[in-house]
């Protein structure tokens, strides 16, 4: 019998899941033991035309990272919901737009303005990406920038969700093997749309620091703190923690190094939107009374909506800035 | 932007104060313009920001957050907690390009009926100003892939 | 459960022409029963008056015959009629709390005249409603002990009425009163209107009763500080002011008073028109009959806070008991009381007429308050009843009485002060009749409403009280020409009857200043958890039909506290709110709303953010397991640490997430597009 | 403290001691103030009432120089009660009525000229003088203080009515003119007529109606015991000061009670002389009351210990508080 199909890819992402995957060190042999990778570009060399090629269906699992920001993004998400029978929303890119996705709070111009004639940028023509480019050799062409991130469900049907930026290594493997007892025969799959590799709580559950009841007076950024308590709450002592409204299953890795959480396993399960949560819950032990005593807490936070939406902007109630979703067919 | 715009406007209210101010301007017939839409909370310290996202996300074009006035609140306190909640959430908004004339916190007591219908008069016309919200829906994914894609190197040309 | 299996049954109802005359109920009707028939309207019906017999019938029949499993009535306004509609699910054997009210009458029709702008609004909110509804879950509602001990605040004639009713009835009061002796204002009055019974001879045996009465505990010179619990079961702590003297040797002789060497002016009961001594008795008939020192004026403690040194002591020196009664050490005490029920009846406060200037009081030695000129009629009063002008002696010739001083009127206050017009001319008959003086009424509309009033109105007319009709503009001791006499008040007056200006020379000008609610009544209705109107009057719960019960479930108002109103209306609704509270004792339990908050533990990180948020302390944090609890009795359900938990790991009941999610979803139905990717 | 200045035409004239007194205590109490250049008649107290539209376009025009001209300071002030009113009166009605707004910028145009209402604070003399120098960098300059002069704070009837900004304490009975006179170490006398009417025009066009009213301000202020009258308003000062002559020959009466400016009294305390106020140039002459100044303020004996009440002195007196 051959062995069942399986495929990475890689869209609107850093790598850095790719990078996750391998770091489960010899999780990837047994991988290989069991699956017959047929597709992934960071690791083997697949052009897109043998995909095509390739019977419906006949990937058993792929697991997608990044975020849709371009058209061959969003042409490989339908390609490879075509060919797989379980498409895997793989870190938090796919799942719900983590760090690509703040662009959506500027409009493509912006972004290009910035990018191609920022301050650090040398730029006197004012040149500007092409889509396509005729050369003496012949024509190039650069897929177009959509003019907002989309989050792989927002583009696809996606049957598991794995969280994170990265997915922990940890828990990763806790999938591979998941997946290596499906084939096997030796589990059955979870319901479609579960969340894979994480917790049900949130990040303070597996939080080490002693916590108590909280009133914010002033919300700071790590650098301006003279030092910082080892074994008290961060939020207690001013940091802006996203740690109490964001999904466990990281082991609080950064809480426990001395640096807040910044929210990237998502929402905990039930939300509907991460930064409502965080944004409710801060405003509500902020410890005053009135109107300009409350501002100077909040002016501790100077970007809101790129504190609590860091990583789920783009698969929040309102997902972008108006100007850049206006943009959209 | 058109003479005819009516903007929908969802109210929060809260059980004590507002919503018996709504029923306040009721027993009066204080007469204001029928755009906004009423929920009725507990308290205004129950209105979650999700709320607020979800109403402009699913096609209001502006929200108002009502609650006793400062220091009246029936749970003592809480109604700083909405106050709070809209500051943040006004903060927050302004970055993603709503004015925050769309979203309205107002203070009204069960005896200010006619206060209420003046905080929904002045945020209607505001609103009308300033135009549709018209969010645009979150796109859901067909459940089926479309059979033929195309080659992507047709679709880049 | 998902829709496809709910039956939702709509009732649009007309309420006479009430919403169906601005309403188009039929439309709406059809809207429920075809467009919402996808989210699971099985039927939808318009009836005249939903909430009549045969109106919640109609929802009965359909319960049992239709097997309705939601129903929602769109009507008025839940706060009238929730309990009502509740009621007819339940008879028919449905949860009651699967039953919504959307509110087309105060929010729609009675607010918009539009007729198609209304309807869509209806529209809407019907829609709302319905997905609200299929997102409800049933509930059962609380039940809670009721401790039979009740709390009265002010023992004015109001509270001392609710006390003694409830007492009687054989359960124990906590009568609180700020002042050092029962009694009120009406211990201030000398005779009442219309009758002209004394004051002091019908009130001074209630103030004996309740001072006497076993189930009564008594309170005085003491102030209710913080108020904790909910309805049934109140825990309350009070402040005992230091009288400096021992309440339990005292016997009251008044040598202590007799021999104080220091006399000020009483601005309390004499209202700043008589002297008492820096030791004194509130007055004669004061229960208890304890006397109280004023430290403030007391020449020993003034000489122990500026010298170091005390002086005088004559009250210790003379006091005959053994061991002595005065105290000069006695501190303040707290003592917590445990009561099911509060009655609220802290009263009223006069108006500030140095507020109008141009009345000259304060400044003009001859304007006089109501309030004033009530000690000077009354016989125990500082001129022994006798009518005289600031020098203690001259009989006035000509009096006159300015009314609304204060009230009606968008400067000060908006509100008719009920009581002033009655009072002024009960005064107005008594300074005739003790000093022959000519006695003008200036008046805007003279308002007698209550039994035997306009009877009385008559009587002083024909007894030659004048009466000008118009709002004074001004009160001067200057003589406008040579033609007028120097010495005397000129009343200036636009006569509306008459038509012309007029400029009455008096000798004395009696203000009758409006009644006020107490100047921290908000900050009392905070610690009790009422509000106040606008006007600072506490809020009763319904205008109508509950001017007792406030918004706080155990919490009743009686007297001028609610707002103005004479002696008769105090008691009987000191008497009423008594009732009240004896139902609920009676009862012994009672049914709370089911809307409580609760922690789902698996969801709970045991982050701590809502343990702070809880104003009822009902948040706590369990160590062992490290997550948050929340205690069902102590919870009032305002859902805030429901909206502030980050990991939304607490529910609501009867306010959730999906509950409001769905009806936002409902309201927007017209609006909310969904596009899909292609 | 910087202000524009509006003079108005009566302190060029009759009320020129209000000037003069003004511009000789303006350093003493650091206060700048700029004319604005190009000022036009107020309209006084009449035109508003013949034609309302072209009333405030005369008054907007000075409005909008004072605007144009404005650097350092929004605040516009006045000494003449019936030029403060008339400009504070234009301002708040071009803010509350957009239609009069309209019309007014419109002929305002027709001169290149444009006021944006509510872009000025403006502001009476006394107001500035009590509320911005305030009373204790007032008693701070004093070198001589007026001890045991009784003065009669006259405010008159358009500088605390209708008070469109909420400026003073009280509009019947307003206490800052007398807190000033505090300050100067004068002793204002408690009186009903603050802010009763002068007669205004009426002395001109009525003289028997303004007689009245000039003799009842004036018999007030005798019987609650003044030495003199202190005034905010030239109109008002004309009145109680020039007519009061002619009033006391309609009445066959004698009363002698000058009449001076606030900002006279406060040259007097400040230490400056009495000709560089314009003193001595009023109807009825303020000497015999200066002189108790003049001399060396008479000791304040020391307070005899107050002797306790007995309920036969009668009742006890009335209070403010």
């Amino acid at each position: 019998m051959s062995k069942p199909k399986f495929a990475m890819y890689w869209a609107s992402a850093c790598g850095g899941c790719e990078i996750a995957v391998l770091n489960t060190d010899e999780k990837v042999l047994e991988l290989d033991a069991n699956f017959d990778v047929a597709f992934w570009p960071a690791a083997m060399d697949v052009k897109y035309q043998e995909v095509e090629a390739m019977e419906d269906a006949s990937l058993l699992v792929t697991l997608f990272n990044g975020a849709i920001r371009t058209d061959e993004n969003e042409h490989m998400a339908h390609l490879l919901r075509r060919k797989s029978k379980i498409l895997v929303a793989f870190g938090s890119c796919a799942n719900e737009g983590c760090i690509p996705g703040l662009a959506n709070l500027s409009t493509r111009e912006d972004l290009f303005e910035r990018a191609y004639s920022g301050p650090s940028t040398e730029n006197p023509e004012h040149l500007r990406p092409q889509t396509i480019w005729r050369a003496p050799e012949g024509v190039l062409t650069l897929t177009p920038l959509q003019p907002v991130v989309r989050t792989l469900d927002q583009v696809v049907e996606v049957d598991y969700h794995v969280p994170g930026c990265p997915p922990e290594s940890r828990q990763i493997a806790v999938v591979l093997d998941l997946l290596i007892a499906v084939v096997n025969g030796a589990a059955e799959l979870p319901p479609k749309g579960a969340v894979l590799g994480a917790g049900e709580s949130t990040v303070c559950d597996e939080c080490p620091r002693s916590r108590d009841v909280k009133r914010l007076t002033k919300l700071s950024r790590i650098q301006e703190l003279p030092s910082l308590d080892t074994t008290t709450c961060l939020l207690e002592q001013g940091l802006m923690c996203s740690g109490p409204a964001t999904r466990s299953g990281c082991d609080s890795r950064c809480p426990n190094v001395g640096a807040p959480c910044i929210g990237c396993y998502g929402a905990a399960p039930g939300v509907l939107d991460q930064g409502a949560r965080l944004m409710t819950a801060i405003a509500s032990v902020v410890d005053e009374k009135e109107p300009e005593a409350i501002d100077r807490v909040l002016d501790g936070l100077p970007d809101p909506a790129g504190t609590f939406y860091r990583f789920s902007l783009a698969h929040s109630l309102l997902r972008a800035n108006r100007a850049a979703l206006a943009e959209t067919p | 932007m058109s003479d005819s715009f009516e903007p929908v406007i969802i109210g929060f209210t809260c059980n004590w104060c507002s919503y018996r101010a709504a029923d306040h301007a009721g027993m009066t017939r204080t007469q204001y313009p029928p755009n906004a839409r009423l929920i009725r909370l507990m308290c205004s310290g129950r209105l979650d920001p999700t709320f607020v996202l979800k109403a402009l996300a699913d096609g209001a074009d502006g929200v108002l957050i009502a609650g006793c006035h400062p220091g009246e609140c029936h749970y003592l306190e809480q109604n700083y907690k909405a106050l709070r909640r809209h500051r943040l959430l006004q903060r927050t908004l302004a970055q993603f390009g709503i004015e925050p004339e769309r979203v309205r916190l107002a203070w009204a007591s069960a005896a200010e009926g006619v206060k209420f219908a003046a905080e929904i008069s002045e945020m209607v016309e505001e609103v009308r100003k300033l135009g549709p919200l018209n969010w645009p829906a979150r796109p859901r994914p067909l459940a089926t892939v479309p059979a033929d894609i195309p080659v992507l190197s047709e679709v880049a040309a | 459960m998902t829709s496809q299996q709910e039956r939702v049954g709509v009732y649009v109802c007309h309420c006479g022409s009430n919403i169906a005359g601005v309403v188009d109920v039929e439309s709406v009707v059809k809207f429920a029963a075809e467009e919402l028939k996808d989210r699971g309207v099985v039927l939808a019906r318009d009836y005249t008056f939903m909430c009549s017999v045969a109106g919640q019938e109609l929802i009965e029949q359909d319960i049992r015959e239709q097997g309705l499993t939601r129903v929602v009535v769109a009507a008025c306004s839940p706060h009238l009629h929730e309990k009502t509609f509740r009621g007819a699910c339940e008879r028919a054997g449905l949860n009651p709390y699967l039953a919504e009210m959307a509110s087309i009458r105060e929010h729609v029709a009675w607010v918009h005249s539009g007729h198609a702008a209304a309807t869509a609004k209806a529209k809407s909110i019907v829609s709302g409603t319905v997905e609200r509804v299929l997102k409800n879950e049933a509930l059962d509602a609380i039940k809670v002990p009721i401790d039979a001990a009740t709390l009265v605040v002010g023992g004015g004639i109001a509270g001392l009425q609710a006390a003694l009713e409830v007492a009687e009835a054989g359960y124990e009061v906590y009568l609180i009163e700020r002042e050092a002796s029962l009694g009120g204002h009406m211990a201030q009055f000398d005779k009442t209107f219309p009758t002209l019974d004394c004051a002091a001879c019908i009130l001074t045996p209630k103030m004996a009763s309740a001072g006497s009465h076993p189930k009564i505990h008594l309170f005085t010179w003491s102030e209710v500080e913080k108020v904790e619990g909910f309805v049934g079961n109140y825990t309350v702590s009070v402040k005992k002011k230091p009288r400096y003297i021992d309440e339990d040797v005292c016997t009251g002789c008044g040598i202590c008073v007799e021999k104080c060497p220091v006399l000020v002016v009483d601005d309390n009961f004499e209202a700043g028109i008589g002297y008492r001594k820096a030791i004194y008795w509130p007055f004669a008939q004061a229960v208890p009959n304890l006397p109280v020192l004023d430290p403030d004026t007391c020449t020993y403690f003034i000489g122990a806070k500026t010298k170091d040194k005390g002086g005088c002591k004559a009250c210790e020196i003379f006091c005959p008991t053994v061991p002595n009664s005065i105290l000069f050490g006695q501190k303040e005490e707290r003592v917590t009381l445990k009561v099911g029920n509060i009655i609220l009846a802290t009263g009223w406060e006069l108006f500030n007429a140095r507020r109008i200037p141009q009345y000259g009081y304060g400044r003009l030695a001859n304007v006089f308050s109501n309030l004033e000129l009530e000690r000077m009629c009354n016989a125990a009063g500082p001129t022994g009843g006798k009518i005289v002008l600031r020098d203690g002696q001259t009989a006035p010739k000509a009096v006159g009485i300015v009314h609304c001083v204060g009230s009606r009127d968008r400067n000060y206050n908006p509100y008719c002060s009920a009581i002033c017009c009655m009072q002024s001319l009960k005064l107005a008959h008594l300074v005739k009749e003790r000093s022959g003086a000519e006695v003008y009424n200036f008046y805007i509309d003279i308002r007698t409403p209550g039994k035997d009033y306009d009877e009385f109105y008559q009587r002083v007319i024909d007894e030659g009280v004048h009466f000008v009709r118009g709002k004074v503009a001004d009160v001067s001791d200057v003589p406008l020409g040579p033609g007028e006499e120097s010495g005397k008040l000129y009343i200036q007056v636009e006569d509306t009857l008459a038509g012309l200006q007029r400029r009455i020379p008096v000798d004395m000008v009696v203000l009758a200043s409006g009644l006020e609610p107490r100047h921290d009544s908000a900050e009392v209705g905070k610690t009790f958890g009422i509000s106040c109107s606008t006007n600072g009057w506490f809020i009763e719960k319904h205008a109508k039909l509950d001017p007792i019960a406030t918004m706080t479930d155990g919490v009743f108002v009686a007297g001028c506290a609610q707002g103005p109103k004479d002696i008769p209306a105090s008691v009987a609704q000191g008497a009423a709110a008594a009732a009240r509270v004896l139902s609920y004792i009676r009862q012994g339990e009672l049914a709370l709303e089911p809307v409580r908050a609760s922690v789902v533990e698996e969801q709970c990180s045991g982050c701590r953010l809502c343990n702070g948020l809880c104003p009822y302390n009902a948040i706590s944090f369990v160590e062992e397991r490290r997550v948050s609890e929340i205690n069902a009795a102590l919870c009032q359900g305002c859902g805030t640490c429901v909206a502030a938990c980050p990991a939304g790991a607490i529910q609501g009941s009867g306010y959730s997430n999906e509950q409001l999610f769905a009806q936002i979803e409902g309201l927007l139905r017209e609006v909310r597009h969904e596009t899909e990717v292609v | 403290m910087k202000a524009l200045f509006y003079p108005g035409c009566s302190m060029q004239k009759n009320a020129r001691p209000y000037l003069d007194s003004l511009l000789a205590i303006r350093a003493d109490i650091d206060l700048e103030l700029q004319e604005i250049d190009d000022w036009n008649c107020c309209g006084a107290t009449e035109y508003m009432s013949v034609h309302r539209v072209a009333a405030h376009s005369l008054i907007g025009r000075n409005l909008a120089l004072a605007q144009q001209q404005a650097s350092d300071s929004d605040v516009l002030t006045a000494g003449c009660s019936a030029c403060y009113l008339n400009l504070a009166k234009t301002d708040a009605q071009m803010r509350e009525d957009a239609h009069l707004n309209a019309t007014v910028n419109e002929a305002l145009a027709a001169g290149g000229l444009a006021y944006q209402p509510g872009s000025l604070k403006v502001r009476h003399l006394l107001d500035v003088v009590c509320h911005d120098i305030g009373y204790a960098a007032i008693k701070a300059r004093v070198v001589k203080p007026l001890h045991g002069l009784k003065v009669a704070a006259y405010y008159g009837c358009q500088v605390a009515r209708p008070d469109y900004d909420g400026r003073w304490d009280c509009h019947e009975h307003p206490t800052a003119m007398d807190q000033l006179l505090r300050a100067l170490g004068a002793e204002p006398v408690e009186w009903s007529l603050k802010t009763q009417c002068c007669g205004g025009h009426m002395s001109v066009i009525g003289p028997e109606v303004a007689f009245g009213l000039i003799r009842r301000l004036i018999h007030g202020a005798t019987q609650a015991g003044a030495d003199l009258v202190a005034t905010l308003c030239p109109m008002c000062q004309l009145n109680l000061d020039a007519y009061q002559v002619e009033m006391n020959k309609h009445f066959h009466s004698d009363y002698q009670m000058p009449v001076l400016y606030f900002t006279q009294l406060m040259g007097l305390a400040f230490g400056k002389n009495a000709g560089e106020l314009g003193i001595g140039k009023e109807f009825v002459d303020a000497a015999p009351a200066l002189a108790k100044i003049q001399a060396e303020a008479p000791k304040v004996a020391e307070a005899k210990r107050k002797r306790r009440p007995k309920p036969s002195d009668g009742l006890p007196p009335p209070r403010m508080e």
